[in-house]
């Protein structure tokens, strides 16, 4: 019944978890919507025959002289229950499709993140493990996955038919999409949303892969691109590093070289801006009196705007870095401050036992280095192993 | 209908009244339709005020501050004034004193002057510390994207309403002058009541945005 | 009493005529030229979209092809198109009035329509705009396109449907002939007072959107720019606060135009007045609630998606109601199957499916599917050219003999009829599948396993082209040739159908006294 | 109940006195005073909120006394409620988005 009906209405496969439940949804509305149209038809169809005029006679017909109430029209009940049932119908409609909505649009929390950046007509990905790709999304089969997306100029919308999932990319904002992949498979990416000439070949690929080869893959991926020379910022980087480096340790670095810790300390010591020691995720007091969670979104606004929304206790001197990093970078060190999330905040007390999957002990830039000289790529001994990962 | 001797001629019904009651009621309706879109034509503005309001509150409330309180306040009182003295006109006009009306209608064109001149001088403060609109805004004191917003939205509410005011002007000397040159009477007062229409919305709208541009510091 | 066409003759008596009849038929010119050129743009894009690759558009023309298609569609004809033609001609006969209460903001309302058109087909011709007839930001800031020219010259047009909206209020309101009550008024009045007011509360507020997107274009005045902290999402707020009662607009006078065919060729009253009068204003005062529905992926809070939601299946009902009791008022009439009832037998069955697929796409999470494919684009055809244009040609045809005092051919008609609805199921059929199987919309080029349907959209498309211009020949001919019509061929109880054919200056001899219902057709016609 | 010409032309003969233009400009003089001192008082969000409905009260005020729409009629009545109401409206829409995002 679902291929037979998927296959009458040409819906694409159902390949991510959702679809299924969605196109079930899609079966009965449409099937409803169908017998509702040809039903009105029909009756009207059927009324212009049985009552039609008789044949022949003159264009004036003569006056109908029977009494008004003896003139037909249906009992109030009957349209009553015409209308509550229509009205049942579409409310059910709403209940199913809004309790989808919210599943569609809430990441189960073991999600892997990916970064998305919508760019005038392509598509770049930038994975945890610090790899990056152009117009073609590498996520492992079986298991969700979150898009954090955003947009360098003007608003794209990230679709892909098999999944039935489409979400706008909006500049100077983050929104996000989740989706499971079935099993393996390449699946069409489209651009749903007019931005330009180039809209229509604006296309990308996703491609699920088996969780086995899905490490080796990312692994043999060039670094995330940071496209081109940060303008107003000369960030000198190795032509490439040897290996790829986590997103986090790439975090560390590019908040090295965009002068970060020149306000920000990572163990906790007090300083010109707040630590970063245990900020991710942390409740902090702002300074109109209010609170906030210093999640993702927090964070990537506070990089933009660090007005807005200030850290009580702390002057307005951050300079706003919009235009200055990039998508990728921005992503990089959001990553760096929620693994230095586990760092205790009050340096000298025993720090916190060993998270459970073995994060990475990260070499504190502070100690090695004499202040202002540029801090070497980082060291080869404690090679950073992608976080997360199970070898 | 008994004519009121100097008050003036009867007035024409036009051919598609059936009455007098009607073509007036017809009048004032219509201008209230005018004024509901009107209404609505800055309500995409306060929209946008909300959303970014929202946003940004520090920012906004912060900013305000640079607004210079006083002309504000100042104009509040103004525009209030106008609308005393506009509806006394029409009061006046309808009890036949001609020489009231006028000095109410000169007044209130005065007083509206008296705000755009208000107006222009704020506007020269802001040129002078650099706060101007969208893209060229260069405001030291107080960077960031919530204070830009806050100007550019302050220009273009406070802009659209002086333009709306300067309108306001014309009509009410448009007015003033068919009441001097007698064709607008006690028995014919509808343009001098559709013009005081037109003022009240241009005051009323004015009472909003004072708080919301002055007023509500945190 | 000498017909209004032949009371004053010569340029300067038609172009400032104060008489609502002559400012309607420039109105019908005026909205018939911009059908004509829609439609050209429209079979621009069909034969562009035969083949996957690129034919003989490049990118950014055939861009340009369907924003042009939308706007001048949307602004020039959909929106004003029933109520400054059929509204101007009939509602103050319908009314029994001589004139609408404001005789010259009327001519003003056609001049500054006419303003607006030509700054707004100026833009098209000068650089063209190619955001899409929507003006989303950033890119309607960014395009190199004479955008912020195209964005004033919509702001104009519907500074003309604020004028003519207002006054068709007022005439409702001042000019009702005497003892005509507000339940005695034909239903035709209702659908435009209804749509009158959605005119005067809604366009302002697109006027103001656009007005900012054109500072935003000119001079860098964004207050939606994201890289100065604006979010472009709340331009898409004020833009659809305006759209969808737009929609309403333009389906609302359709409606009245369905109640009118409807109870004259069924011979019939309609089974309940009160509830097509009513839901005329449901449809208006709910059809403002519903605007988020157009963004559930924009990026909207997850509370906005389900508030936008029901508040969507309410206004559907209303809909519903006047469906059902149109279909109910067949029943016992004695029916005619001219043109207009054909028309109305294709926009049952069209504006039905449309509608229902309309509350398919308003359930939010198969939306996010369909949202910007050409399922949307399909489901809007269905109600715009399926609802507001069958019934645009049912009213030019049912109303023929009154305005120009000449019949149209029945033959030609039901054939024009005919060739009109079933070239546009087979045009938009297959965009609802091309919707379900994932084709974005406005794309110059598409993956290969969608051409067949778009190679049979395109088929489509010619035979319904094929069919408007069958319609467009007869009615010229017809306009001369056609037979002497009488004053009342469709035997109607319509107040307008008192006065004689072709009407003279102020509609009536002697000033209209109601004697009867405007749809007692069981009593002896007068 | 739509006015008869009678009763408009009574109305123009004897209109009341101007007392009720000098109260409500008094009115609408102590209420800018009142929300001028509050502002010293209030804070934040409350201080907006206080400050935009007594600037309500004062446009009623304008709207019944000065624009006489105590004395027209039910329609031009309804037609400023209306086009308020639909302001509110689009405010509370673009709120419910900003505000839960």
């Amino acid at each position: 019944m679902n291929e037979f009906m998927r296959r009458l209405l040409m819906l694409p496969p159902q390949a991510s978890t959702m679809a299924r439940s969605i196109d079930y949804l899609h079966y009965f509305v449409i099937i409803t919507t169908m017998i509702g149209a040809a039903g009105v038809a029909a009756l009207t169809l059927y009324f212009i025959v049985r009552y039609r005029e008789g044949a022949g006679r003159g264009t004036n017909p003569p006056p109908d002289l029977r009494p008004h109430h003896a003139r037909g029209g249906v009992s109030l009940w009957f349209e009553l229950s015409v209308f509550g049932g229509l009205l049942a119908l579409f409310v059910t409609w709403w209940v199913i499709g809004f309790s989808q909505f919210v599943r569609i649009w809430e990441p189960p929390p073991d999600s892997m993140t990916i970064y998305v950046v919508g760019k005038q007509w392509m598509w770049s990905f930038a994975y945890p493990h610090g790899g990056g790709s152009v117009g073609v999304l590498y996520v492992p089969a079986g298991r969700p996955v979150k898009l954090l997306m955003t947009s360098r100029d003007v608003i794209h919308s990230f679709y892909v038919p098999d999944f039935r999932l489409k979400a706008d990319v909006v500049p100077g904002r983050t929104t996000q999409l989740w989706f499971e992949a079935n099993q393996p498979g390449r699946h069409r990416i489209f651009c749903a949303e007019m931005c330009g000439p180039g809209h229509s070949e604006m296309r990308a690929e996703v491609v699920a892969l088996p969780d086995a080869d899905y490490e080796r893959t990312i692994q043999g991926l060039a670094p995330a691109q940071i496209s081109g020379p940060v303008q107003g910022l000369a960030i000198p980087f190795e032509a490439d590093p040897p290996e790829p480096l986590s997103l986090a340790a790439m975090g560390q670095r590019v908040a090295a070289e965009a002068g970060c810790f020149r306000c920000h300390t990572v163990d906790g010591t007090p300083h010109i801006g707040p630590t970063w020691a245990g900020l991710y995720e942390a409740t902090i007091p702002l300074q109109d009196g209010t609170q906030v969670v210093a999640d993702d979104a927090y964070l990537t606004r506070s990089m933009m705007d660090p007005a807005a929304e200030l850290h009580r206790g702390f002057l307005a001197v951050m300079p706003s870095y919009q235009g200055l990093l990039t998508a990728p970078q921005i992503g990089a060190i959001v990553q760096y401050i929620h693994v230095l999330g586990d760092v205790s905040r009050y340096p000298g007390e025993a720090p916190l036992p060993a998270p459970v999957r073995g994060t990475v002990p990260l070499v504190n830039p502070l100690e090695g280095t004499a202040p202002g000289e540029p801090r070497a790529a980082g060291p080869r001994a404690a090679r950073p192993n992608p976080t997360g990962a199970t070898p | 209908m008994t004519d009121h001797g100097h008050q003036g001629p009867a007035p024409r019904v036009a051919i598609q009244f059936q009455d007098l009651a009607k073509q007036e009621h017809a009048a004032h309706f219509g201008m209230w339709l005018f004024l509901g879109s009107e209404l609505l034509l800055f309500a995409g503005l306060f929209g946008l005020y909300t959303a970014y309001r929202t946003r940004y509150a520090t920012a906004f409330a912060e900013a305000v501050h640079h607004n210079a309180l006083w002309i504000g306040t100042t104009n509040v009182v103004i525009l209030i004034v106008s609308s005393f003295t506009v509806a006394w006109a029409v009061h006046s006009l309808r009890r036949d004193r001609r020489r009231t009306t006028l000095w109410s209608l000169a007044i209130t064109m005065l007083l509206g002057l008296l705000f755009l001149v208000f107006k222009g001088i704020e506007y020269g403060i802001h040129f002078r510390d650099g706060v101007f609109p969208g893209h060229y805004y260069a405001y030291q004191e107080m960077p960031g994207h919530g204070a830009q917003l806050f100007f550019t939205l302050y220009y273009f509410m406070t802009g659209l309403h002086a333009l709306h005011m300067i309108g306001g002007l014309a009509a009410i000397g448009w007015v003033a002058a068919r009441v001097a040159r007698g064709k607008t009477t006690a028995a014919y007062p509808i343009p001098l009541e559709l013009g005081a229409l037109y003022w009240h919305l241009v005051d009323s709208i004015w009472i909003f945005l004072w708080p919301m541009f002055y007023l509500t510091t945190g | 009493m000498t017909s209004y066409l032949t009371e004053t003759t010569g340029i300067k008596s038609w172009l400032l005529t104060k008489d609502h009849k002559r400012i309607g038929l420039l109105f019908m010119i005026a909205t018939a030229l911009a059908l004509m050129l829609g439609g050209v743009f429209a079979l621009l894009i069909r034969f562009e979209l035969v083949s996957p690759g690129p034919d003989f558009l490049d990118g950014l023309t055939y861009n340009q092809m369907f924003t042009h298609h939308g706007v001048v569609m949307v602004f020039l004809f959909m929106v004003p198109v029933i109520p400054t033609v059929f509204g101007n001609f009939f509602l103050p006969m319908m009314l029994g009035a001589p004139d609408v209460a404001f005789p010259r903001l009327n001519l003003a309302s056609f001049y500054v329509y006419c303003a607006g058109a030509a700054i707004v087909l100026a833009a098209l011709w000068f650089g063209g705009i190619d955001t899409g007839w929507t003006f989303y930001t950033p890119y309607s800031a960014t395009s190199p396109t004479s955008v912020a020219t195209a964005a004033f010259g919509v702001f104009v047009v519907g500074v003309s449907s604020i004028l003519t909206g207002l006054n068709f209020i007022v005439t409702v309101h001042t000019l009702r002939a005497k003892n005509l009550r507000w339940l005695e008024m034909p239903l035709f009045v209702w659908a435009i007072y209804a749509t009158a007011i959605i005119q005067v509360i809604a366009t302002p507020v697109l006027g103001m959107s656009l007005l900012l997107v054109a500072l935003d274009h000119a001079w860098g005045l964004g207050i939606f720019d994201p890289s100065m902290g604006g979010d472009p999402v709340l331009f898409q707020h004020l833009f659809w606060f305006y759209s969808h009662p737009a929609v309403y607009i333009m389906i609302l006078p359709a409606m009245g135009v369905v109640s009118e065919v409807v109870c004259t060729f069924s011979h019939n009253r309609p089974s309940s007045y009160r509830a097509i009068a009513f839901s005329s204003l449901g449809i208006a005062f709910i059809g403002f609630l519903t605007w988020g529905h157009h963004m559930f992926v924009a990026g909207m809070s997850v509370v906005d998606v389900g508030v936008f939601g029901i508040l969507s299946m309410m206004v559907a009902i209303f809909s519903a109601i006047k469906v059902f009791t149109w279909t109910i008022t067949l029943k016992h009439g004695r029916i005619r199957f001219t043109t207009p009832m054909l028309y109305f037998f294709g926009f049952m069955f069209l504006f039905v499916f449309g509608g229902m697929t309309g509350v398919a796409v308003a359930t939010s999470s198969l939306d996010v599917h369909w949202t910007d494919t050409y399922f949307v684009v399909a489901h809007f055809h269905f109600i715009m050219v399926g609802g507001t244009l069958t019934m645009y040609l049912a009213a030019i045809h049912y109303w023929f003999p009154k305005m120009f005092g000449r019949m149209y051919p029945e033959r030609w008609g039901l054939i024009g009829a005919a060739g009109v609805i079933l070239g546009f199921i087979f045009t938009f059929t297959p965009q609802f599948l091309l919707g379900n199987a994932g084709m974005p919309r406005r794309y110059w080029t598409y993956p290969p396993d969608y051409q067949w349907l778009n190679v049979a959209s395109t088929a489509g498309a010619t035979i319904l082209a094929l069919g408007l211009l069958v319609t467009l020949g007869y009615l010229i001919w017809a306009l001369f040739k056609g037979p002497k019509a009488e004053r009342n061929p469709w035997g109607s109880r319509g107040y307008e159908w008192l006065a004689p054919t072709p009407p003279p200056v102020h509609n009536f001899e002697a000033p209209l006294e109601i004697t009867r219902g405007p749809y007692d057709y069981h009593l002896p016609e007068t | 109940m739509d006015k008869t010409e009678s009763q408009v032309m009574a109305e123009r003969e004897h209109p009341g006195s101007g007392g009720k233009y000098v109260f409500a400009l008094i009115a609408l003089l102590c209420l800018t005073a009142l929300t001028f001192g509050l502002h010293y008082v209030t804070v934040g969000e409350l201080g907006m909120i206080v400050a935009l409905t007594i600037a309500a009260v004062k446009v009623t005020i304008v709207g019944l006394v000065f624009m006489e729409l105590r004395r027209s009629m039910v329609a031009t009545r309804t037609v400023a409620a209306v086009a308020v109401v639909f302001v509110v409206l689009l405010c509370l829409g673009v709120f419910a988005d900003v505000g839960f995002r």
